[in-house]
């Protein structure tokens, strides 16, 4: 068998096992000394360097994954899909995030005048805001800002693009 | 015990009538009649002597193949004839044979179909509970960026009022803010430290930290919390006379 | 997103959905048209070209596969066989299932001539035929219709794939 069709046949038996598969019995399935195997399978990892998937070593044997980077994406996967409008609320909230983003949902909560979880995880859900880090001070609370889809739904190149703020002082300037 | 013939089993009547018609190399569309007739009676008969089951759809057929015959024994009245056009009594048969047979051909093509697919193996995978967040298709609803923008200077607005209205506002005192809590803690909506302290400002929340403590030290209420961090649970005390 | 990026997204999207995944839904996933999915599907097959595992279109998705020529290499890890073969009786029930969906077990009943309910209740057991509803009229018998596993499992891409049901002749046209 030339060794071409050998990384091929591993390929498919890495792949088609319903356990992780050593070199000793990818070996004997192809009557080739395990070291040879080995090789072939750097060769064959070699050849996936630009998928999205990749052959780990686990558990004594190999077994192809998704890339480690791709894991956000693989999470979307069997999620049921739902098209409602966003309420008032949630764009009321989006609104401060977008203008005075980072900040904190006591942030939000002190502009709104009401609290905002529901508003805030309803936009977490839709992937409009992200958590950005979390602010220095007690308790360390989460700030929130927009994402990428924030954008993209809104026609924005980038925050710039946001409609001029209007000239009112940001609530921190208010009691002054 | 006499000696065995292995007989034949068929899926059902029309299987076993396609069977003798292609047997004898007949062509479906032009059934002798008497002769099939005459062979799955044949058949039956063998089955009914080897203590086989013959099932009721087999003797409908049986008699379907009878009525046809002696359908096509009878002279046909001339008269008619020249008025209504002649009606084959085997249509009926032949049709149901023929769409019985192109399913019999596509289960055949179901095997082949099913032999290719199974040298394709697909990943194993394992069945998973867990409960999947939605994706939202269209996250932002039908909202423009300009409906944010406007939304964005009416909330700064509100702001910029009621900024200049908490200047005047008088401040609750600890003990009207003792109060308040006992009426919130009575109607039983709120009853978390959470809830209790609501987004208000600073003030408000060290006041009603102060209440909370003062009302403990009083025994009127007690406060648990389950776990490190968790959220604080007041309860009233019961049997506690509360003066309102 | 670069379409290098996208395309490792799409193979790993489609390696660890536990069913064939559909253009549009790579597509809501990603963002993109699923014109465009196809297009990045194209260009990932011509990528594997030359490994055991291939992407195949069926049910009216994709899955990675190994190749068909491998069988003979894969038979060896003895994997089980995910069903028995189906009965004569079960195939011919389900040939007519697919073609005449949905319909009633009588319906069934009368095309073959005999009664079919146990052939009906593998079928069902199987998951490759499942109830559509019920008939209106007398009794509101159960209708039944093929699922995406009989797709998966017969290979089909979609009902299209099976033979075209030819008309049936009429007897007056015979005889001329």
């Amino acid at each position: 068998m030339k060794l071409e069709e050998a990384q091929k046949v591993i390929e498919g038996l890495i792949f088609a096992a319903p356990y992780p598969i050593s070199s000793e019995e990818l070996g004997t399935i192809l009557e080739f000394e395990p070291i040879i195997v080995e090789r072939l399978i750097e060769r064959i990892r070699e050849q996936f360097a630009n998928s999205g998937l990749m052959i780990r070593t686990v558990a004594g044997g190999y077994q192809f994954v998704t890339r480690p980077e791709l894991v956000s994406w693989i999470d979307k996967l069997g999620r049921p899909l739902i098209s409602a409008p966003l309420s008032l609320a949630g764009l009321e909230t989006l609104a401060i995030i977008a203008y005075q983003q980072p900040l904190t949902k006591s942030h939000v909560e002190q502009i709104r005048g009401v609290r905002s979880d529901s508003a805030i995880s309803t936009l977490l859900d839709r992937e409009l805001i992200m958590e950005f880090g979390r602010k220095d001070g007690p308790g360390r609370p989460i700030l929130y800002g927009t994402t990428q889809k924030f954008l993209v739904h809104f026609g924005l190149r980038s925050l710039d693009d946001l409609p001029d703020r209007p000239k009112v002082p940001r609530i921190g300037e208010i009691s002054e | 015990m006499g000696y065995l013939v292995r007989l034949e089993v068929y899926e059902g009547p029309f299987d076993l009538l396609l069977n003798l018609i292609e047997r004898d190399q007949i062509d479906i569309l032009d059934i002798p009649i008497a002769k099939i007739a005459q062979e799955y009676l044949a058949y039956l008969k063998q089955m009914q002597e080897r203590d086989l089951v013959v099932s009721g759809d087999f003797l409908v057929i049986a008699a379907t193949l009878l009525r046809i015959k002696s359908t096509m024994l009878l002279p046909r009245n001339p008269e008619f004839e020249e008025v209504s056009e002649f009606e084959d009594p085997r249509e009926e048969l032949i049709a149901q044979l023929l769409e019985y047979k192109f399913y019999k051909e596509v289960a055949q093509t179901l095997v082949d179909r099913n032999q290719q697919a199974t040298a394709m193996y697909p990943r194993l995978h394992y069945e998973s509970n867990e409960k999947k967040l939605p994706i939202y298709t269209n996250p932002v609803g039908d909202s423009s960026i300009h409906q944010l923008a406007s939304l964005y200077q009416q909330v700064l607005h509100v702001v910029k009022e009621s900024a200049h209205v908490h200047e005047v506002q008088r401040r609750i005192s600890l003990s009207e803010c003792m109060q308040e809590l006992r009426v919130r803690l009575i109607a039983g909506h709120e009853t978390t430290f959470t809830q209790l302290v609501g987004a208000r400002d600073r003030y408000h929340t060290i006041v009603t930290f102060l209440a909370i403590l003062e009302l403990v030290k009083k025994r009127e209420i007690i406060i648990i919390q389950h776990q490190d961090f968790g959220e604080i649970y007041l309860e009233l005390i019961q049997d506690q006379e509360v003066v309102l």
